[in-house]
């Protein structure tokens, strides 16, 4: 899986967020470098919504914080909206990151413990002294938190410890919307979060966008929480990408990159028949990320791997309408 | 909504001696510094020799607690009370005592946990975890048998190269190894009955299948029965013979799993499917919304525990507890605690027609 | 080993450090040190040749590197005031008795507070928690001069089990040696009996929480091994970190103790020679007790990364 | 969608009946009082220490002004002592009261600074790392190195023991521990997300540092500063005890302590026993309201 290569990237103007060849390593204690993310490419057109799905470990994550640069990554570029990121002055960047906003995974981790609701959502108001008029920011504040299905009224003065997990989640959403930002970054947002709270949160995610015409960056681990978000998926692997199609072909028929298809067969059907399964094999761990396999990084794991795959790194390749692959046998496959 | 199925209820084509594990009433209470918490209210079930009895539900259900309470590991918290009655084979198995735990806990019963690194200890080997469980069960079993064992079931579940594993510390495996050493502790003494709390939790997909068909084979192989917690109706899908779902600390809907995922009478075992974005469904799915959220274990509400959301409620769901009964004569094993029923599979026909709201 | 590396130069750094700090302290002195050592009627001789003594005619950084090669000659000048012997051997008398005390001192502590832990962390808020608590927070606003006065007037003036001072070395005769460090050394244990109790109480029940520890009740282990065998021991790591910390207090009340029962340790040779400002001998002593210190608690750093194998694996 | 009818009569209730009342647990009064016990003696010693030379006190300092006075009288025998007096004729109470001046003083200045260079130090090499964490780690494990008593002692050697020398000494020793507690409490903070989503909001690292790390930093400390304002009274009488901290004839509690030395004690026990009660009940009071402060802080951290 390799994934480097550029062929699914849209028209240049087109983007609002195009990110080429983000490498992202760095120092682990023991002085060996991670090779966290190692050259990936995509890009968002505005009132997109593009799922990341992979394991933990794949650099998911990783690659929403180098996008905000932060920290800032180690090569390639970022651009948003034609301004390219990497190139900025730190004032600069720091004006620009405003435009795209981070949401985390730990609703009570990502509120400072010490401020309350109001201040927490109107905190980056604070920091831009955009709050000379404190009537209309509090007009504003009023106005996001029923938008996010919060009353205003009796969570004004809470502090987030006085709040639930989807509360939490709920003002965190508030307050990245306070920025009027573009793209919107949701790095993990439900998997902390009950089953009947993750579908409030997944409905009141689509309408926002829609309402608000906001790009969204969606990274998961969840296929089926993905597929029902997004407009177009990037599969990755182990710091690279795998597969990038658009929603649809997201299913267990099409055909797929073999990484695609180990995780789609992984996840359990929710019926009520009875799977027996003979003892599993013996399964190929993640490679690790400070030595990373060559060529296809997924080869380790790959039932198609060959001699080809160890040597040479495989492209992104359009091989159906709008699905991309990396992968040097999957063209051989048919179903 | 609880079951109270006493013991006469139990249909009398059940032989005693197929019954391997029998629960009746079982409550658990912990007093805590803001009140006494009710985890687990009147909960019965049997469960069969080799059968697999799935248990769903959100975090505070209580089905944590349902699966320590019959381990008998409830009790020794101090601050726990446990009423009600758990019968083991026969033996009663309701706050066991001392001598009684020891002689099932490890050889009858065994338990694997949600983090496969917390439930290890971080400064013993991986091998040692094993040859303690079997030594302290088999008292004249040598070190060098018991080492000997002990590789061989870290192989059986699957583990590269397990006479290395054997030397190392937990922290130096990972995720799945660490969940399949957890098994390899758990079938040391071949138990009856395995006791997974959230086993996959704290896994990735792919682990989480290889973890779960090993499980299920092992099941299989040595007909052993197995209670599988899980908060993901995914998990606990194909993997269990029944299913009961629990809210707020009761049952609200038991039934066989074929039945159950067809179609789900309680009205919140159907949003629990519904609410749940799936894989097979067609991409931007409209979701089903359970509003608001679970009650505050502190309160004693009277009446159905999941009134205050469900959007059928009538004044007798906020009065009377509903019983955990057959819903239709044609399914007597597929029972509910509802007043009001609906039917999860004509709804969500209804749904997927108009592709709008929920009930 | 990089890690090993770094340790070792920030100790070096550390040491280095302490030895200026520690010859600052006669530039602290406000006026002249002679004088001030001396007082003011003392024959003209007398304060020139403290001058020199103290070498204050050179510049700062020339006395500093005299001082500390001969420091590191092991040669600590001689004390400022009668008897004017030199510090080496002050110090060289003095060191042994306080080291018996702090080391009998922490294994009465340890040998108290680890069953006493135990037992509270049984039952957290039971009641032998809750009077343990009770009894270890009580002690804990005790502080070790009246605690050996109570001790004194108890046991020494009111049962006369132990006797009130004398040391006897220990080569001289070991059981008399201990008989009379007895009653010093339950003094400075006491002081230190609270902390460790709490301490490791607090991280056993924390450890008894862990799943872990269900999953040896889910195996069908005895309470007891449980507790000895997959409790204390991850909790005693942290033990030892705050044993590593818990010297500095241990010094301190041996020094409380030595002048409570009119030892002549290092304690009571500091205290004395602080009184009358005798600075070359407290320089002396200073920089021992430090250096010791140090070294110990790196000792205690090394132990910890040796036995806890998440440690011990991942510097290697 | 369809509704289903109610199968079930309404008249059936066939209900369990649900056990209601569960009782909530009752308070601990005696623990409350001992909390309140606390919170009064402290604010009687720390009103008393502030209006003392306000109070119609015996003479607690001049020897000379008390040569008729009966000496060494044990409490409540002699009118206008009523907690007797010492060898010289001074008024115990008196001197009890001037003694809290200097400890009270002395402890919660120490402990003010220690926190704010503490806490400014500690946050700051935290956030920043690099070399100036490695500064000021060096300099934290120097002052650590030389055990707390020993360096005041040799601190009094050169500096003439009085309430600003100490407090400075005190600060001194108080002021490693309380940066290594902020800096830990800072590298605990910053791995949580809200410091990362200050900085995607455009926060400076200046902001950072104020305005979301030290109010949750400072949080964290105050718990632990009243067992640091114990600390340092015991340290402040340790000095005093040992006869190289405030000296005769300005009372502190430690030197009054240290009057009944000497064989005085079984003689006179009052001279030891009364100062010695004053100064537990002082260390104890500190002690208890810290305790209580953490666990409610705990409790707090538990629920975040």
């Amino acid at each position: 899986m390799a994934g480097t290569g550029k062929a699914h990237l849209k028209e240049k103007t087109d983007a609002r967020l195009r990110v080429e060849d983000l490498v992202v390593e760095f120092q682990a204690k023991s002085g060996q470098r991670v090779h966290a993310v190692s050259g990936i490419s995509f890009d968002i057109l505005p009132g997109e919504t593009v799922g990341i799905v992979g394991e933990s470990g794949c650099g998911k994550s990783t690659v929403a914080r180098a996008v905000m640069h932060l920290p800032q990554p180690t090569s390639g570029s970022v651009v948003l909206d034609n301004i390219d990121l990497t190139e900025l002055s730190a004032e600069k960047l720091r004006e620009s990151r405003v435009r795209m906003q981070l949401i985390f995974q730990d609703p009570i981790a990502s509120l400072n413990p010490r401020r309350r609701v109001k201040d927490l959502v109107a905190e980056g108001v604070s920091i831009w002294n955009r709050g000379d008029d404190k009537a209309r920011t509090e007009s504003r504040v009023r106005e996001l938190l029923e938008s996010v299905g919060l009353d205003p009224d009796t969570i004004w003065n809470r502090y987030p410890y006085e709040l639930s997990g989807g509360q939490c989640q709920r003002v965190s959403i508030a307050r990245a919307l306070m920025m009027r930002p573009e793209l919107l970054i949701c790095d993990e947002i439900l998997s902390s979060l009950d089953v009947s709270v993750q579908s409030q949160m997944l409905n009141l995610l689509k309408r926002t966008k829609r309402e608000l015409g906001l790009s969204l960056m969606f990274i998961s681990h969840d296929l089926g929480v993905v597929k029902n978000i997004s407009d177009r998926i990037i599969v990755m692997y182990l710091g690279k990408v795998a597969e990038v199609m658009d929603v649809e072909a997201l299913d267990r028929e099409t055909i797929h990159h073999p990484y695609t298809d180990l995780l789609l067969e992984s996840v359990p059907k929710v019926t009520g028949e009875r799977v027996f399964p003979g003892l599993p094999g013996e399964v190929q761990e993640l490679p690790s990320p400070l030595n990373p396999p060559s060529g296809c990084r997924f080869r380790t794991r790959c039932p198609l791997a060959t001699a080809l795959c160890v040597e040479e790194e495989p492209q992104l390749e359009e091989k159906a309408r709008g699905q991309f692959i990396a992968c040097h046998n999957v063209a051989s496959l048919s179903k | 909504m609880i079951g109270t199925n006493t013991l006469h209820a139990v249909p009398a084509d059940i032989e005693p001696s197929k019954t391997l594990l029998r629960v009746r009433d079982l409550s658990a209470s912990f007093s805590t510094p803001s009140g006494e918490v009710v985890s687990v209210e009147r909960v019965s079930f049997d469960l069969h020799r080799g059968k697999t009895l799935g248990i769903v539900g959100e975090s505070g259900s209580g089905k944590s607690v349902l699966g320590r309470t019959i381990m008998g590991l409830t009790g020794l918290s101090g601050n726990a009370t446990v009423s009600g009655q758990i019968l083991f084979d026969g033996v009663d198995f309701t706050n066991p005592d001392k001598k009684l735990r020891s002689e099932f806990l490890g050889s009858k019963i065994a338990m694997i946990f949600q983090d496969p690194l917390s439930s290890l200890n971080p400064v013993k080997l991986v091998g040692t975890h094993v040859t303690e469980t079997l030594r302290q069960h088999d008292r004249s079993l040598s070190r060098r048998d018991a080492k000997e064992q002990a590789i061989g079931l870290l192989d059986k579940v699957r583990i590269p190269d397990p006479q290395r594993r054997f030397g190392q510390y937990p922290h130096e495996l990972s995720g799945g190894m660490r969940q399949r050493v957890g098994i390899a502790i758990a079938l040391a003494c071949s138990p009856q009955l395995l006791v997974a709390d959230e086993p996959t939790t704290a896994l990735d997909v792919t682990v989480q299948k290889h973890v779960l068909d090993l499980l299920g084979a092992i099941c299989e192989e040595q007909g052993m029965a197995m209670i599988l917690v899980s908060h993901d109706l995914g998990v606990v899908a194909g993997r269990s013979d029944e299913v009961m779902v629990m809210y707020a600390g009761r049952i609200q809907e038991k039934a066989p799993a074929s039945e159950f995922f067809v179609r789900q009478y309680h009205p919140y075992a159907y949003g629990l499917l519904a609410s749940k974005p799936m894989l097979d469904s067609p991409a931007h799915a409209e979701l089903l919304s359970i509003t608001g959220r679970p009650p505050d274990p502190t309160d004693r509400f009277p009446g159905c525990r999941f009134a205050p959301r469900c959007q059928n409620a009538r004044a007798i769901c906020r009065e009377q507890e509903p019983l955990l009964e057959p819903v239709s004569d044609a399914a007597p094993e597929h029972k509910a605690a509802c007043f009001f029923p609906i039917d999860g599979l004509a709804v969500r026909t209804t749904v997927d027609n108009s592709q709008e709201g929920a009930p | 080993m990089k890690l090993m590396i770094n340790k070792v130069v920030q100790l070096v750094v550390v040491l280095l450090l302490v030895s200026i700090g520690t010859f600052a302290l006669t530039s602290l002195m406000p006026g002249d040190p002679a004088t001030a050592i001396l007082g003011p009627d003392q024959p003209a001789e007398a304060y020139i040749e403290l001058r020199e003594e103290l070498g204050l005619n050179d510049p700062v950084l020339a006395r500093y590197f005299g001082w500390l090669g001969h420091a590191l000659q092991g040669d600590l000048g001689n004390s400022l005031v009668t008897p004017f012997r030199s510090v080496n051997e002050l110090v060289g008398g003095a060191f042994p008795v306080s080291f018996q005390l702090a080391a009998m001192g922490l294994i009465i502590s340890l040998a108290i507070s680890i069953p006493l832990a135990m037992v509270s962390a049984r039952r957290p808020d039971g009641a032998i928690d809750r009077a343990i608590s009770a009894l270890t927070f009580g002690i804990l606003a005790v502080p070790s001069f009246v605690a050996g006065l109570i001790l004194i007037a108890l046991v020494v003036n009111q049962l006369n089990i132990f006797p009130r001072t004398q040391w006897i070395p220990f080569t001289e005769n070991p059981l008399d040696n201990l008989y009379h460090a007895a009653l010093p050394a339950i003094t400075i244990a006491l002081a230190e009996v609270p902390t460790f109790t709490r301490v490791l109480r607090g991280d056993l029940v924390s450890t008894l929480q862990e799943d872990f520890i269900l999953s040896a009740r889910a195996k069908g282990m005895p309470a007891w091994r449980i507790m000895i065998f997959d409790a204390f021991r991850p909790s005693s790591y942290s033990l030892i970190t705050v044993v590593g910390l818990a010297l500095a207090s241990l010094i301190g009340s041996t020094v409380i103790v030595e002048t409570l029962f009119s030892l002549s340790g290092m304690g009571s040779l500091i205290v004395n020679a602080s009184y009358v400002g005798n600075v070359t001998v407290v320089q002396g002593a200073v920089l021992v007790i430090a250096v010791c210190y140090v070294l110990i608690n790196a000792v205690v750093d090394l132990l910890y990364a040796v036995i806890d194998p998440r440690i011990r694996r991942a510097t290697t | 969608m369809p509704q289903h009818e109610t199968r079930r009569p309404l008249a059936a209730p066939k209900t369990t009946p649900i056990p209601v009342s569960f009782e909530k647990p009752r308070k601990n009064f005696h623990v409350d009082l001992l909390l309140w016990f606390c919170i009064l003696w402290l604010g009687a010693i720390v009103l008393a220490a502030i209006f003392a030379p306000l109070l119609p006190l015996a003479e607690a300092q001049d020897a000379s002004k008390t040569l008729m006075e009966p000496t060494n009288q044990p409490p409540f025998t002699v009118p206008g002592h009523p907690l007797g007096t010492n060898g010289l004729g001074l008024d115990i109470f008196a001197r009890l009261i001037y003694g809290a001046r200097i400890s009270l003083t002395v402890g919660v200045a120490a402990v003010a600074i220690g926190m704010a260079v503490g806490a400014m130090l500690g946050t700051s090499a935290g956030y920043l790392r690099g070399a100036w964490e490695a500064v000021i780690g060096v300099l934290t494990n120097t002052l650590l190195a030389v055990p707390a008593l020993i360096l005041l002692i040799a601190l009094s050697t050169v500096l003439r023991p009085s309430v600003v020398s100490l407090t400075f000494s005190l600060a001194l020793v108080a002021s490693p521990g309380l940066i290594r507690l902020a800096r830990a409490n800072t590298l605990a903070f910053t791995q949580r997300e809200f410091i990362t989503v200050a900085r995607a909001l455009g926060a400076k690292p200046g902001r950072v540092i104020l305005r979301e790390l030290l109010p949750n930093v400072l949080l964290s400390m105050m718990s632990l500063s009243f067992v640091y304002i114990s600390v340092l009274i015991v340290a402040e009488a340790s000095l005093g005890f040992l006869g190289v901290g405030i000296r005769q004839p300005t009372p502190s509690w430690g030197n009054m302590i240290a009057e009944g030395l000497g064989g005085k004690m079984e003689q006179y026990p009052h001279l030891v026993f009364i100062p010695a009660t004053v100064l537990f009940l002082t260390v104890f009071s500190f002690n208890l309201l810290g305790e209580r402060m953490r666990k409610r802080w705990d409790k707090r951290e538990v629920s975040l």
